[in-house]
């Protein structure tokens, strides 16, 4: 199936929830954030479509237009017909972007629609702060109730993929900066 | 006079370590008191040149009863650092029945007719006057206590088995 | 227990009210054990009439305390906080000191009593050692002084005479040997891995296949920094390797190298050496809880339970051969084997040949060596209970463990490989055995004899080593699976098979003699095996490698 | 279908571990948290996994993860896709030609950038020669977590053979920063193939050496046959790839699915799980293997094993490509400050480990505004809490070494 055809299927059942879409060199639907964990149910158990995995969630900050995007690139993959030890088959690929407002990042768990999406919003929420709601590994905190960090310690404050982004002075009494205030400069 | 000295020692050591164990404080550390307890009577035996009591004190008790013992408590329990906590009643209770044993086995010592009951110790073949001897005279109790021990086993398979389901 | 700081050792002086307290009450003793000690010379001298063990506890040790407080004193007064320190301990030291004092005196009084009393006998004609037939200290001393010029040689031989000095002297020797031992079997082991892996091992320490590997790697432990972790349990910490290791060496008492070559001769030997390498486990299980460190528990707990289940079967297939022998004394159980290959009791009937097997797999059990070395897997348990151990601690716990491989070799080799005789029937050599001293030796070398017990023990070892570097570890439930389900049934069916052919085979029946045959001819179609396997390999050793690793490998 | 077969042969061994009976049985164990690593001998470098035991039975085993963090996507914001490729090397270490390779066809993807006929076929020949050394590592990692010492020295001994081929053609043993946008760095030096060939030679028998030694000991087919069973559809969904996938059933190989460089010119097949008994596709000419009784579809063996076949494949792919190697140029002409276009494209190719996946969004200069690096042990060891749980204290190693991963590109 083609990607425009997916679109076409994707607006079809959900309307506005589909904003835009992008049928380039990485065909994409823009999804509204609310309508997202349908959209995810949709994309995995309708016939159809059946993106079974999901391969990655990216984030990207753009601070420009003051939005935080992220994008899950799916795959459909298809097992072999008759023969039972055949290759399985690549039916498509697909991607779906969705932009949430940068002050307020907040987007709907897929965890217990791909159980791999679990760690990779973690990351995102690590690396860039976007918050997905009812997230299987939350904690709460200062920041509200959020996702687990998963690559930098639990107490690490901010979010270094962000582009304003400013390293830490100091953490737990280690010098962050990376210019190093040497009292004797050996050269 | 030698065999004397190693004697006092070895008794100074089982009785030492004994009353240890009834005042170590934590779990462990009596388990490791009972050891210096049962080595010493296991010294003890080899001192009489009871060779095969000595070493099967030493199997059972040190390397199997000892170890299980420590096994246990370290498995079992709230903590393995658990530390003991008597109540005065239980130290009453406890000091009440260890005197009464106390002087129940000192009363008999004095009765007991020391000089008369002695034998000479067998040079040489123990272990097949010992088989003779479990095999002919004391049979019955041998074959007791197999069974006693064949129970024992049976029933802990059967515990294990309804515990594996 | 609280440790110095640094700034207690800073500060120059203590408190100097407590210090003056402190040395008047050291001055009293001083004065009071002086008093005592003169006051024990009037009654020792005019009451007991100078009997000399009288003088030692009356007069000797009042005067040795008033020595120690003297030194208290001046320690108090020269340095703080080792007098500080001085003060925490005093009432244990003093104790300690008066109870160790009279306890020795008591012994060394003792010991002179008896050795007095041995030195009024005629030099026991007790057989010291042998290589072929038994020889006494006066034989050996006679031949010694024949040439002439052994005289000083056999001077310095006469006090072999008393017992209380060869045991010393056997003692000695045991203590050596399992040194030396290990750290041979240390540095064999690792040579072999290399060879196992296509590497080459140690090289360099000490020149030849860096023989000296083991010694430097000895003095580097003793070097290192004896780490107890905070939370551990400091007394059993530091006793566990010791317990560990005291067991494994108390085993080298009943174990017999040769006909006269034991230190001492028990009646239940066997029972007694088991005794011995199941009590190590205390060590083991006592260091992996003092620890105070999870992965130690774990390894500890593995232990416990691996040893206490792996000692049936092993105690089992031991009596296979007990059966058939008839005895517990294992010299006895060795001279039974004198006759050759087919006298050997592995080789006596089929059950002895199984149980054979199933004893090895249940001693690898035993000692925690591969694949059952659960207690310290490293993928694992990180080093099991010798996590938090380093030092001389830690060596004493790879000693423990070589002392044990050596120990249930050495019982594999009594029980059922010929003990210390080699293939060859003895009497092939009875020539030798009535002649000299130097016929003797030749005898000792050939036919029987402590080498051939080591050699044999080595042997052993070797397959110990080499199962180790080839096959996986097993799993906890596994190991217990096959003790219980596999092991256990197989010793009970060879037990009690050995003991209906006790029974219904009369020994020089056809169907003994049959079967010792059959036995004996499987067992020689194994070693020549294994030895075949091994030239082969030897000479194939270059192919095995291949044409583009040679380059690879130093030294090809 | 396919897959209820496979299912039905996965037995349920691990039913009488179960909690529920342990808890109900009268003696009291006591639940104890222990943690295993970031320092601890088999997990593979700065994996922590806390695990809550009861005595030798593991109830959860949670991972922790981020101890070798080093920023690589922050990186890659900063610097020029050129720039970025040592940083690449640095992912999956045990892969870096792979790392490179897959990372060099994103950027050439995105800025469409053509590459030689001869840079291609010497991208294949690195590319599965460095699979092969990422598989000997793990085979011999694999048998140091299961106790025995020896294959991980007849492993490396092999490895490093393959790391001089590498030395000859880059200078470099570990990091290679080989391929590159465009091509290749330099062009194969001489003598090279014939090197190449005498250690594909050499190379081939030794498999079966290995799977003689270890893959068929009984102790290690007990150790790790039905040992962390991974469902086909449960692998789908949890995102898992590469040997981890495929163990479990599925025949997915990006090199034959979605074929890419030029994959599709050589003749390879690909591996999958299979029940005892089953014989999984060799090249003509070695023994061929079977699967031992006492595994199933996607435990750990299965995992373990398809690495030992895939190599088999991989020396047959290298033996094409040195066979088709053609003349010309190594590398096309690319500028140095190559213009990322306004864009984004996602590209993964087949890693040793998995899938590999770079997200590159361009923003018309030569610096991309955002890199994302999709590891595959990233994903495969997400699934590890799922797997670990009411498993002996022993199959953890078992576990964690059969899903292979390499912290550096868990935590990038």
């Amino acid at each position: 199936m083609s990607p425009e055809q997916i679109a076409e299927i994707l607006k079809a059942r959900f309307g506005d929830a589909v904003i835009a879409a992008d049928m380039g060199a990485h065909p994409q639907v823009i999804v509204a954030a609310g309508h997202w964990p349908e959209v995810a149910r949709f994309l995995r158990d309708e016939p159809a479509l059946g993106f079974n995995m999901l391969r990655s969630i990216t984030a990207v900050d753009r601070p420009a237009e003051h939005v935080l995007e992220a994008l899950y690139d799916l795959l459909a993959m298809t097992p072999p017909e008759g023969a039972p030890d055949g290759y399985w088959t690549a039916r498509h690929a697909f991607a779906v972007r969705i932009r949430v407002d940068r002050g307020d990042p907040h987007i709907p768990s897929v965890a217990h629609v791909w159980p791999a999406a679990d760690w990779h919003e973690r990351e995102a929420y690590d690396l860039l702060g976007i918050v997905f709601d009812g997230h299987p590994d939350s904690v709460e905190d200062h920041d509200g109730l959020h996702p687990r960090r998963i690559l930098c310690p639990d107490d690490w404050a901010g979010h270094p993929l962000r582009k304003d982004y400013v390293f830490p002075i100091e953490y737990h009494g280690i010098p962050g900066t990376t210019e190093y205030e040497t009292p004797n400069p050996v050269h | 006079m030698f065999e004397a000295f190693v004697f006092y020692l070895l008794a100074t050591v089982a009785v030492g370590s004994a009353v240890a164990i009834v005042l170590a404080k934590d779990i462990v550390r009596a388990a490791v008191w009972l050891l210096g307890t049962l080595g010493a009577v296991a010294g003890l035996y080899f001192l009489l040149a009871a060779y095969f009591l000595g070493a099967v004190q030493l199997i059972v008790y040190v390397g199997g009863t000892l170890v299980l013992i420590i096994f246990g408590v370290m498995l079992t329990g709230r903590s393995p650092w658990a530390r003991q906590r008597p109540s005065r009643w239980e130290v009453l209770a406890a000091a009440v029945t260890c005197s009464l044993l106390f002087g129940t086995v000192v009363g008999e010592m004095m009765g007991a007719g020391w000089a008369g009951s002695a034998r000479p110790t067998t040079k040489g073949q123990t272990v097949a006057e010992l088989g003779r001897e479990l095999l002919t005279t004391y049979l019955v109790p041998f074959e007791a206590v197999s069974v006693l021990l064949l129970v024992v086993m049976i029933g802990a398979a059967y515990l294990a088995r309804v515990e594996r389901r | 227990m609280q440790a110095i700081r640094g700034e207690d050792i800073l500060k120059p002086r203590w408190d100097p009210a407590l210090r003056s307290r402190a040395l008047r009450a050291v001055c009293r003793g001083c004065l009071g054990a002086l008093a005592g000690a003169a006051a024990g010379a009037a009654v020792a001298r005019l009451g007991l009439r100078g009997h000399p063990v009288a003088v030692l506890l009356l007069v000797v040790v009042p005067l040795g305390l008033a020595a120690l407080a003297a030194v208290a004193g001046g320690l108090i007064v020269l340095a703080g906080p080792i007098g500080r320190a001085l003060r925490r301990f005093a009432a244990p030291v003093f104790w300690g000191a008066v109870i160790a004092s009279v306890l020795l005196i008591w012994g060394v009084a003792e010991l002179m009593g008896f050795v007095g009393e041995l030195a009024r006998v005629d030099p026991v004609p007790e057989a010291v050692t042998a290589f072929g037939g038994p020889l006494t200290t006066g034989e050996l001393r006679e031949s010694l002084r024949g040439p002439g010029r052994f005289v000083l040689l056999s001077g310095l031989l006469w006090p072999l005479q008393f017992g209380v000095v060869r045991d010393l002297v056997v003692v000695a020797g045991v203590v050596a040997f399992v040194s030396v031992f290990a750290m041979f079997a240390i540095w064999w082991e690792r040579k072999v891995s290399a060879r196992i892996q296509s590497r080459l091992g140690p090289m360099r320490v000490g020149g030849w296949h860096g023989w000296a590997q083991s010694l430097a790697d000895g003095i580097k432990l003793l070097g290192k920094e004896d780490l107890i972790p905070a939370g551990a349990d400091r007394p059993l910490f530091c006793l566990a390797p010791y317990l560990a290791f005291v067991p494994a060496l108390c085993g080298f008492i009943a174990l017999p190298f040769g006909a006269y070559w034991v230190f001492r001769n028990l009646d239940v030997g066997l029972v007694f050496v088991l005794a011995m390498v199941g009590v190590e486990v205390i060590g083991v299980i006592l260091g992996g809880w003092a620890s105070n460190n999870k992965w130690s528990l774990y390894g500890a707990m593995r232990e416990a339970c691996q040893m206490v289940s792996y000692e049936i079967p092993m105690g089992m297939a031991l009596l296979v051969v007990v059966t058939a022998a008839g005895t517990l004394n294992l010299t006895e159980i060795g001279e039974l084997q004198k006759s050759g290959w087919a006298s050997w009791l592995a080789f006596r009937n089929p059950f002895t040949f199984v149980a054979c097997f199933l004893y090895f797999v249940a001693a690898l059990a035993s000692c925690k060596r591969a694949p059952f070395d659960l207690p310290e897997a490293e993928s694992e348990l990180v080093a099991g209970f010798m996590t938090e151990y380093s030092g001389f601690r830690w060596c004493l716990f790879f000693f423990a463990e070589y002392a044990a491989m050596f120990i249930v070799s050495g019982l594999a080799t009594t029980l059922f490989l010929g003990a210390w005789y080699s293939p060859l029937p003895v009497r092939w050599g009875a020539v030798l055995a009535e002649g000299g001293l130097l016929s003797r030796a030749v005898h000792g070398l050939v036919f029987c004899g402590p080498l051939w017990f080591v050699a044999k023990c080595i042997l052993l070892i070797y397959v110990q080593m080499w199962i180790r570097w080839t096959l996986p570890r097993v799993r906890i439930d596994q190991v217990l699976y096959a003790c219980v389900q596999v092991l256990l049934p197989l010793t009970m069916l060879a037990l009690l098979g050995q003991s209906l052919w006790e029974l219904l085979v009369p020994r020089g029946s056809a169907l003994g003699l049959a079967a010792n045959a059959i036995t004996s001819a499987i067992g020689a179609v194994l070693v020549m095996g294994a030895v075949g396997a091994a030239a082969y390999g030897r000479m194939n050793r270059r192919r095995l490698v291949g044409s583009l690793a040679v380059e690879h490998l130093p030294g090809a | 279908m396919a897959r209820d077969v496979l299912l039905e042969s996965v037995p349920d061994l691990r039913a009488d571990l179960d909690r529920e009976s342990m808890a109900a049985a009268d003696v009291r164990t006591e639940e104890m948290l222990v943690n295993m690593g970031p320092q601890h001998p088999s997990t593979h470098g700065v994996l922590r996994l806390v695990l809550r035991t009861d005595g030798e039975l593991v109830l959860d085993a949670v991972p922790h993860i981020g101890y070798l963090h080093r920023c690589a996507e922050k990186i890659g914001e900063n610097l020029a896709p050129y720039q970025f490729i040592p940083k690449t090397d640095r992912l999956d270490y045990l892969a870096a030609m792979n790392n490179n390779h897959v990372f060099s066809l994103a950027v050439e993807r995105l800025a469409g950038v053509e590459v030689p006929e001869r840079a291609r076929y010497i991208r294949i020949i690195m590319a599965e020669l460095n699979r092969i050394a990422s598989h000997l590592v793990s085979f011999g990692t694999y048998g140091l977590d299961m106790g025995a010492f020896t294959p991980f020295l007849y492993a490396f001994r092999e490895r490093e053979m393959i790391l001089d081929l590498f030395e000859a053609a880059c200078g470099a043993r570990l990091t290679y920063s080989y391929i590159t946008i465009g091509g290749v760095t330099h062009d194969l030096p001489d003598g090279f193939v014939e090197r190449c060939r005498e250690f594909l030679d050499y190379f081939e028998p030794k498999i079966d050496e290995y799977n003689r030694l270890l893959s068929y000991n009984q102790i290690f087919i007990k150790r790790t046959g039905c040992v962390g069973v991974i469902r086909p559809d449960e692998a789908i969904a949890w995102g898992l790839t590469g040997v981890c996938l495929r163990a479990s059933g599925v025949r997915w190989d990006l090199r034959r699915c979605l074929p890419y460089e030029i994959y599709d010119r050589f003749e390879f097949e690909v591996p999958v799980g299979l029940p005892p008994g089953g014989v999984p596709p060799v090249p003509a000419g070695v023994p061929a293997p079977k699967v031992p009784a006492g595994t199933c579809v996607g435990d750990c063996w299965n995992r373990y094993f398809l690495r030992m076949i895939e190599m088999y494949w991989s020396v047959a792919i290298v033996r094409q490509a040195l066979d088709g190697l053609p003349a010309g140029d190594y590398r096309s002409k690319v500028p140095r400050n190559l213009k990322l276009p306004e864009g984004e494209v996602y590209f993964e190719g087949e890693n040793p480990r998995g899938q590999l996946g770079f997200l590159i969004v361009g923003d018309g200069s030569p610096i991309p505004y955002r890199v994302k690096a999709r590891g595959p042990s990233f994903c495969n060891l997400s699934i590890a809490r799922r797997i670990c749980r009411n498993c002996l204290l022993a199959d953890i190693p078992a576990i964690i070494g059969s899903i292979d991963v390499v912290m550096g590109e868990v935590d990038r």
